[in-house]
């Protein structure tokens, strides 16, 4: 038991790692997708050995199944111009940014393992959870009861997110929105030119 | 009289408001109503208003008179009297030691200031009189006698005042007055200039007041005239706090050497072996004499005074001749007590009058404008007054203060009278009062010329007029009184007058008085005597009504500029010039004949003559109020004083008669031959006498000038580096910060993402680090030691830090106890430990003082 | 601008008109008949008290119908009922407040016979409100009816006034009134504490006077956005009220910031040419300072908060029981004081004000002048003298000198090398507010009731000034000396009220100036907080009346005297209906303030020795300061401090629980007894040990 | 069992990744993607944190890591409508090409 636990753990943390670093290094957008999706897999069978079977039913149909396919339909979407051509253009500082962020994460990592109380890893693991821990059933009754207000909120932040993802999608204008959009945002960059009218107002005062 | 009298009584005598509301009525009344009014209601305002006043000065004068009489019964000698009236409280200012001062809003009446109603109210009534006639044709009849009335009022509050800052209300009050009348034709410019002077050199003078003001309150802890007099000798304590005035180091401070960055600025240089000082009778003398100085018109104030004629005669007449000019002296008079304490003020008092009497006879006896000439020998004559008050003659210089006022209204308005004539024909303000136009006028105008001979008589000194003896007497007395001051505090005797100042004032004097018989006898004569020059006299008849009748002064309001002046045609015949009307006339008939005979009140200088002669009723008059300035001032012993008497009576005969003989002899014998010759072999001395000794232009390039240069300064200071500093110098470093950091701010969202990382970077330290921080309370000797929150934070506690600590682990415990004894100190230590493992501390030294009330002090290791 | 009123030239019939001279002797016959009965009656009030004061009494009742019946009569005919009734009802008023403030024993008396009047707690949270209320109901009202925004301005500004009376009617004595104290943030210790003392009673009565004349006299010559304009003066008269009322610092900073927006509004949209600018710099400038005071509030409520291991308070008198050492105390006080000073202002930080009145239209430069420049004088007053009183002291004799060079002499210099009379007016109150600061770093008796004086003559003064300069503006759209001469001859009127504004201005006993003025003089003086340079001070100060008559009567000769230079000056209307109205409560105020400043001192002759007590208690001991030595502790409460709501003295006793507990006390029920006996609490030391 | 560190070990590993790669890809997409990654690798803790037994059965990590992948869902639907949104104005997905921000 305990030799396929590790199993099963260290074979989904690898997959887990692998899949992130295909996400993050894969020159296509498409590959990084899949590499998400391989991630987001191995999250799920680790969920499942943490006993939270409803979450990772939750992973997979809302990750796998909505959110790498809408990556998968945007990366379509925009075509071959999905993929960008590298440039030098602030390498230097985001390399710098990437080291200290990489080492920082290591370095906590380093420190939290060192640190942590001794007594609490050990060979005897923890007790198997009781009644339907991590189940719908359980799950259900901790939302609707106690998290009932954040639950709802949270359907709103959804509503509110996909009205917004729909304005800022559809661009500015009906007709030609790929320019006018455009021409809108210079128009804007232009100093004072959208409050002439008003502080005319303020001007008039001083005709005699 | 007397039932109506009985109403009142002595320190609630509200007959004094209606003598000083009266005026501001008028004044009111015409200032709002009387462009509607007309001027027969003007004038019938005004001078009821002054009437009215008049009157009831008169019986208020009768009352004092009762009430010095009464309280001369009651102890047995002439005391100090007077009738007061409360108006209510002013304001309190602030004492030393915390104390407050309530100054009232009080008048009051004694000897000095009864006298001083009568004149300014009787002189005042004739004045208004004569002018009602002379301003007849002037647009601005109403505004005229609205300042004129507003003008009694300011000088009656003035003299009526019982304390410093009422009196200063009426100061002000004056010279405000004088600035709006010189300012009266304010269309030309040289005229609002002018009264613009002589309300700054006033100002000037008021800043002494206020200065000498704010001494008395400290020193004495009054500032009305009673209280004044009662500590007046606090001024000269020498000893405790306030003592003396440091003049150097200012306020008796103490120079130490001053080390900046280093460099030692050696100030202990500055620093004298004996302080600087002067008592404080002398700065308040000197400083309330500065104030007379302005408004008395004095070196080094008196040049508003000649060029303040550019107002109307008759103002000139009451206001810059016979009532405002004198207030000067009228304060040194009031606060003698005050002046008498110092011998070193009363010496510049008696210096400065002695030296203004000369220079500004010196001026006048070259000067060809009419009122120019009266204008210098009136700041010549209050030369003369403050001469006498300056040596302790306190009744000597006020009587010249009242004669004066009676025969110098009398010559203004008589010149009044000469201009209004010539006015006929000239319209050009500087030529119809220029002497070399007139001649020959006591054909023409006989009354005008007698009254004007009869005053000039008096003020040059004819033996019998009152100007004679009143001028004797202060000469006399100059002679024979020496201010002494009294004992400082400490026993010393003040500083003491040289033995030759007396001397060198009398011949001062003398020079001076000499100079004036000259050159108001060269006025007389070429105004009145010989052959008129002004234009050919030719028949009524040839001449258009036109020319006769717009004499009017010109400077009604509404003629555009330039319009008044008429291109005069004086080689065409004119009508002769004419005698003034009445009103214009009988004024200065009682004028004169006031000014003969206001010898009467002290003809000091019968005693030469006849030694038993003691009819001295203004000196008995003023007695009470000069006699505790008396113990200042000693008197030469009798043999001497009578030798003096006579020396110094001769003197000023043979100053009469030199004076009007050589003008005789000048300008009647000689035709003013010599005096041409004079003029052309020393040019430039006459051309300096002519331009005033360029005293103006001196000032301007002095004082004005470097006023002018400070105000430059401060104005291009405060835009050139004030402003730019704070305002334009930190928008500039706003600005070039902004481009620096603009640089970061390039748009790419990586880059901001790479710096957030630096920030959680830092923040993530922070967290991980543990920070030992408590704050301590103390109650008795028992301090509580709080330990400050943290991330997990456990704490071991070292109540000793030498020492073990309280337990052995790190604990929950985030409080710690500790009692420390008196005068002991105790090191507390704090170490902590966080989520992290990560351990931290910090140590608190603990003293606690050894008295009982004392608090703890902590000091950080 | 149609003057139909006032100057055109009746002229007047050689006769005069004989119809007029009897009024006139019925007048001197009055003046006469009132002298001799007043002894008469005088000569009966020795024997008989009651009598004299139910004579008293009726008088006081009818005089201001009266005077309002006699000046209506008074005002010169030509002038249609719309100057005539104002200003009868100008008259009345002030004749009421006269005759009701006298300082006069037999009234006194009478007050106290009587049951004190009754003092309604919420009163000063009213006079915030009706404003603001005011302010929002503008939002409401058509941006086109501008007639019912201006008149809805003026009556909620009105209503106000009148809504304040009952203030005068309560005698201040030593300590504060219309306390009203209610838990605002009760989580921070912030509450809305305000309330009354001798020293705000009069700026608060200062505001709501010249607020209403400067929004008249603005009508006349604002004509654009008048909604905003009215919504602005609204707010801003409400948050100058509340300032100088809020004795929670947290609440005094919200208000101070909140009259801020309106004036840079005022500035930035009805200002002149360079209005952007002036108004930016007014902004930062005071932002500056401010944001400086925010942090030592901070600072100290935190403080507080650490010390008594309670709540945080921001009540004033809790964090005056503060005791600071010598580093903490300096700092704080440095940035109050930074904030006053820029305020007041004070050299160096004194270049905003020109520009910002230059620009300001003639309402908002009034209304700067006359109250929000006091905000600062008043601030350090309040709350530098009172809570940091050992620090005020050690700087008292530098900072003295500072107003001395830099704001009496340095300002006046500066105002005669002015071409614009704006500029110069402002400049001339860099001078005078330079008395007050002096008068308050001297803190005596007398030189803080002059400073108080001052601070309220220099409101009127200036107030008119900048008024009078604005009727001239409006008239020829410029403010350049050189673009007048010779004004008197087209407007007489004019020229005398400009000639009365500047003498007092310039400090002529008999006007208002000079009383504030001498007061400071003479306080300064006999000052012992200034070391050995009071002297010289006193003297530099005394200095400064020469140079206000330079600069004063050079502007004046400039504009009024002399030909008329200029075409377009020749036929200048004189004052409009208008314009006669909003001066003439200021002129009469001048006069009357010149005449009778007892009308005011003596209402605030306890709160400032209770001030003067509680800064002397602490600061005594002259310049060096004797400052306490140790950790910041919590001092006893000052006696004359209204009992707040916070129960402070539990919460010195370091209780826990205080976090638990809403902060000690009910916040509903304010406590009704507060109002203390103003002849109690003697100003003894109270920490007497 | 497993112990808790080594998820949180895994779990700072995969936040690592994603945070690198969030600092280094400038493809907009790929950016978005990697802030998944680090969601995910934050629910890991935090489900692994909620099996200790000092939590007595409570779903509070679980919850939490619920509300977590509501966030992202939506934070992705948001961020892509802006990458569209951003390609139409630009014609590219490059984030360093995406400063508007900066004129």
């Amino acid at each position: 038991m305990s030799a396929i636990g590790y199993v099963y753990f260290y074979a989904c943390a690898l997959f887990a790692v692998l899949g992130a670093l295909g996400t993050v290094g894969a020159k296509n957008p498409i590959r990084g997708a899949m590499g998400l999706l391989l991630m987001i897999l191995s999250i799920a069978g680790l969920f499942l050995a943490l006993h939270a079977q409803f979450l990772a039913a939750i992973q997979l149909i809302v990750y796998a199944g909505a959110i790498v396919v809408l990556f998968l339909f945007v990366i379509m979407l925009l075509g071959p111009s999905a993929s960008t051509p590298s440039d030098h253009r602030g390498r230097i500082p985001r390399l710098i940014g990437a080291g200290l962020f990489g080492a920082t994460g290591l370095g906590a990592m380093a420190l939290l393992v060192s640190s942590s109380p001794k007594s609490t890893i050990g060979p005897t693991g923890y007790p198997s959870p009781t009644g339907d821990f991590g189940s719908v059933d359980a799950f259900g009754r901790i939302i609707f009861s106690q998290g009932l207000v954040p639950f709802e909120l949270s359907s709103a932040l959804l509503m509110v997110a996909i009205v917004g993802a729909v304005a800022v999608a559809r661009g500015r204008h009906k007709s030609d929105p790929a320019i006018s959009g455009a021409a809108t945002l210079e128009a804007e960059n232009v100093p004072h030119a959208g409050q002439a009218p008003r502080t005319a107002g303020g001007i008039t005062r001083e005709a005699p | 009289m007397k039932p109506f009298l009985d109403l009142f009584s002595q320190n609630d005598f509200s007959l004094i408001a209606v003598v000083l509301l009266m005026p501001l009525l008028g004044a009111f009344v015409n200032g709002v109503f009387g462009r509607r009014l007309g001027k027969q209601a003007v004038r019938m305002m005004a001078l009821s208003a002054v009437g009215v006043s008049f009157a009831a000065a008169i019986a208020t004068f009768i009352a004092l008179d009762s009430a010095v009489d009464a309280a001369h019964t009651a102890h047995g000698e002439a005391a100090h009297t007077k009738l007061s009236w409360l108006a209510w409280e002013w304001m309190r200012v602030s004492g030393p030691n915390g104390s407050k001062i309530a100054i009232d809003l009080k008048f009051s009446v004694d000897a000095l200031s009864g006298v001083m109603m009568l004149v300014v109210t009787g002189v005042g009534f004739l004045i208004h009189v004569y002018a009602s006639e002379y301003m007849r044709e002037d647009k601005g009849y109403w505004r005229f006698f609205c300042y004129l009335n507003l003008f009694i009022f300011s000088m009656l509050v003035l003299i009526l005042g019982d304390s410093l800052p009422v009196l200063f209300v009426g100061w002000e009050g004056v010279g405000l007055c004088s600035y709006l009348l010189i300012g009266f034709w304010y269309g030309k410019l040289p005229n609002a200039a002018a009264g613009k002077k002589a309300f700054i050199a006033n100002r000037v003078g008021d800043f002494g007041l206020i200065v000498a003001m704010f001494l008395l309150v400290v020193y004495c802890g009054a500032l009305d005239w009673d209280g004044i007099q009662r500590h007046a000798n606090d001024l000269v304590v020498t000893s405790d706090r306030p003592g003396p005035i440091h003049l150097w180091p200012i306020g008796g401070g103490k120079f130490e050497d001053y080390v900046i960055a280093g460099i030692r600025i050696p100030l202990h240089n500055l620093q004298p072996d004996k302080p600087w000082t002067i008592t404080a009778a002398t700065a308040v003398g000197l400083m309330l004499f500065l104030g007379a100085t302005g408004k008395s018109a004095q070196i080094p104030l008196y040049v508003w005074l000649p060029d303040a004629m550019a107002g109307p005669t008759p103002v000139s007449a009451l206001i810059h001749a016979a009532t405002m000019v004198t207030a000067g002296i009228y304060l040194v008079c009031r606060l003698s007590f005050v002046f008498v304490l110092s011998p070193a003020a009363m010496i510049v008092v008696a210096f400065t009058g002695a030296a203004t009497a000369l220079l500004a006879a010196t001026i006048a006896v070259v000067q060809n404008d009419i009122k120019k000439v009266l204008a210098y020998s009136t700041v010549s004559q209050l030369g003369f007054m403050v001469l006498g008050v300056g040596v302790g003659a306190f009744t000597a210089g006020f009587f010249h203060v009242f004669t004066h006022a009676f025969f110098k209204a009398c010559l203004f308005l008589g010149a009044g009278s000469v201009i209004h004539a010539m006015h006929a024909r000239i319209h050009d303000e500087e030529r119809s009062q220029d002497m070399r136009n007139m001649g020959g006028l006591r054909r023409y105008m006989p009354l005008t010329y007698g009254t004007f001979l009869a005053s000039t008589l008096c003020i040059i000194g004819f033996p019998g007029t009152s100007g004679f003896f009143s001028k004797d007497e202060i000469l006399a007395r100059v002679l024979i009184e020496t201010p002494t001051g009294v004992k400082l505090a400490n026993g010393a005797a003040p500083w003491q007058w040289p033995s030759w100042a007396p001397w060198l004032l009398w011949g001062m004097g003398v020079v001076a008085a000499t100079l004036t018989a000259f050159y108001m006898m060269r006025l007389v004569f070429q105004t009145f005597w010989g052959d008129f020059r002004g234009w050919t006299i030719g028949r009524p008849s040839q001449l258009s009504k036109s020319h006769h009748d717009d004499h009017g002064h010109a400077e009604d309001e509404d003629a555009e500029d330039g319009d008044h002046h008429h291109h005069d045609d004086l080689s065409q015949p004119g009508p002769p010039p004419h005698e003034s009307p009445r009103s214009m006339t009988i004024p200065l008939l009682i004028l004169a004949a006031a000014a003969i005979v206001a010898g009467i009140f002290n003809p000091a200088a019968i005693k030469l003559v006849v030694s038993t002669f003691s009819f001295l009723p203004l000196e008995h008059w003023l007695d009470p109020v000069f006699s505790d300035a008396a113990r200042g001032i000693t008197l030469a012993d009798h043999h001497t004083a009578h030798t003096r008497e006579l020396v110094s009576t001769f003197g000023a005969f043979t100053a009469f008669a030199a004076g009007s003989g050589l003008a005789y002899w000048v300008y009647v014998k000689e035709k003013g031959k010599p005096a041409r010759e004079m003029m052309l072999k020393v040019p430039r001395l006459y051309k300096l006498a002519l331009e005033k000794w360029r005293v103006d232009e001196a000032y301007d390039k002095t004082v004005v000038s470097g006023v002018d240069a400070l105000a430059d300064t401060a104005a291009s200071v405060d835009q050139g580096i004030i402003d730019f500093v704070l305002a334009r110098l930190t928008a500039l470093v706003v600005a070039a910060t902004g481009t620096v950091l603009r640089v970061i701010q390039n748009g790419v969202v990586h880059v901001y993402a790479a710096v957030m990382v630096v920030g959680v970077l830092a923040l993530g330290w922070f967290f991980v680090q543990p920070h030992a921080d408590f704050t301590v309370v103390e109650q008795d000797g028992d301090y509580t030691l709080q330990a400050g929150p943290g991330p997990g934070y456990e704490f071991r506690w070292y109540p000793d830090a030498t020492k073990e600590p309280q337990t052995k682990d790190f604990s929950e415990t985030d409080n710690l106890k500790v009692h420390i004894a008196d005068g002991k100190s105790q090191t507390v230590k704090l170490e902590v430990k966080n989520a992290f493992g990560r351990v931290g501390s910090k140590a608190f030294t603990i003293t606690r003082p050894a008295q009982p009330a004392g608090a703890a002090q902590i000091r950080e290791q | 601008m149609a003057t139909k009123t006032s100057t055109p030239a009746l002229p007047p019939s050689p006769a005069g008109r004989p119809a007029w001279t009897t009024p006139l002797f019925v007048l001197l016959g009055l003046v006469i008949l009132a002298v001799v009965a007043t002894q008469l009656l005088g000569r009966a009030s020795d024997k008989d008290v009651a009598s004299f004061s139910a004579t008293n009494a009726a008088i006081g009742s009818v005089l201001p119908l009266l005077v309002s019946a006699v000046v209506a009569w008074l005002v010169p005919q030509g002038h249609s009922w719309r100057v005539r009734l104002p200003i009868a009802l100008i008259a009345g008023l002030f004749a009421l407040f006269v005759s009701t403030m006298w300082p006069s024993a037999a009234l006194v008396e009478t007050a106290d016979g009587a049951p004190a009047p009754e003092e309604t707690s919420t009163l000063l949270s009213w006079l915030i409100g009706f404003p603001l209320a005011g302010a929002v109901a503008i939002l409401f009202l058509p941006r086109q009816a501008p007639r019912l925004l201006k008149a809805t301005t003026l009556i909620v500004m009105l209503g106000t006034l009148f809504a304040a009376l009952p203030l005068l009617r309560v005698d201040m004595g030593r300590t504060f009134h219309f306390n009203h104290d209610v838990v605002w943030i009760e989580r921070f210790g912030i509450h809305w504490h305000v309330a009354l003392d001798g020293i705000s009673l009069w700026l608060v009565v200062l505001t709501l006077f010249s607020t209403p004349i400067a929004a008249y006299a603005s009508f006349g010559s604002v004509s654009t956005r008048i909604k905003d304009w009215c919504f602005s003066l609204l707010l801003l008269e409400a948050g100058m009220i509340g300032a100088f009322v809020a004795l929670d610092l947290f609440m005094f900073y919200v208000f101070w910031e909140l009259m801020l927006i309106p004036m840079y509004v005022m500035i930035g949209v009805w200002g002149g040419t360079n209005r952007i600018k002036a108004a930016l710099k007014f902004f930062l400038y005071t932002m500056a300072g401010s944001l400086l005071m925010l942090a030592a509030i901070l600072y100290l409520a935190y403080t507080y908060g650490r010390v008594t291991g309670g709540n945080a308070s921001f009540d004033f008198f809790e964090l005056q029981r503060l005791q600071l050492p010598r580093h903490v105390q300096l700092w704080l006080w440095a940035g109050f004081a930074i904030s006053f000073f820029v305020k007041v202002p004070m050299w160096p930080v004194h270049t905003w004000l020109p520009d910002a009145h230059t620009e300001a239209p003639t309402a908002g430069s009034v209304i700067l002048a006359a109250v929000m420049l006091k905000m600062g004088t008043y601030g350090y007053l309040r709350f530098c003298m009172g809570l940091f009183p050992e620090a005020c002291g050690e700087l008292a004799a530098t900072l003295g000198g500072v107003a001395v060079l830099g704001g009496i002499l340095y300002g006046a210099l500066c105002a005669w090398r002015q071409d614009d009379v704006k500029r110069l007016v402002a400049y001339s109150s860099v001078a005078h507010l330079g008395y007050v600061m002096l008068g308050l770093f001297a803190a005596t008796q007398g030189s803080i009731e002059g400073s108080i004086l001052q601070m309220i003559n220099h409101g009127i003064t200036t107030g008119a000034l900048f008024l009078l300069v604005g009727v001239i503006y409006d008239r020829r759209h410029t403010r350049m000396l050189d673009d007048f001469g010779g004004l008197a001859k087209p407007m007489p009127i004019y020229a005398t009220l400009f000639v009365i504004a500047s003498m007092a201005s310039i400090g002529v006993p008999g006007l208002n100036g000079f009383v504030g003025e001498f007061l400071i003089i003479t306080g300064t003086f006999s000052s012992d907080k200034l070391g050995h340079v009071a002297g010289i001070q006193s003297v530099g100060a005394a200095l400064g009346v020469i140079l206000a008559a330079l600069y004063m009567l050079t502007a004046v000769q400039k504009m009024f005297f002399g030909p008329v230079t200029r075409d377009e000056n020749k036929h200048l209307p004189d004052m409009a209906p208008r314009e006669l109205v909003a001066i003439a409560p200021l002129v009469i105020a001048m006069f009357l303030f010149g005449f009778a400043p007892g009308i005011l001192t003596d209402r605030m002759h306890g709160a400032v020795e209770r001030v003067l007590a509680d800064y002397d208690y602490r600061a005594k001991s002259g310049t060096g300061g004797k400052y306490y030595d140790g950790p910041i502790r919590i001092g006893p409460r000052r006696p004359g401090a209204p009992a707040a709501l916070t129960s402070a003295d539990g919460a010195a006793g370091a209780d826990e629980a205080s976090d638990a507990q809403p902060a000690g006390g009910s916040p509903g029920g304010a406590p009704s007894g507060l109002r203390i006996n103003p002849h109690g609490a003697p100003a003894g030391d109270p920490h007497g040990h | 069992m497993i112990p808790v560190e080594h998820y949180v070990a895994l779990s700072a590993i995969l936040f690592t990744i994603g945070g690198v790669g969030f600092l280094v890809r400038r493809n907009v997409i790929v950016a978005l993607m990697s802030i998944e990654v680090m969601l995910n690798a934050v629910n890991v803790a935090l489900v692994a944190f909620n099996r200790l037994p000092t939590h007595n059965n409570a779903h509070t990590g679980q919850v939490f890591a619920f509300f977590i992948i509501a966030v992202a869902a939506a934070s992705v639907a948001v961020g892509l409508a802006i990458v569209l949104s951003l390609f139409r104005i630009r014609r590219t997905v490059r984030s360093d090409e995406a400063d508007l921000l900066k004129n």
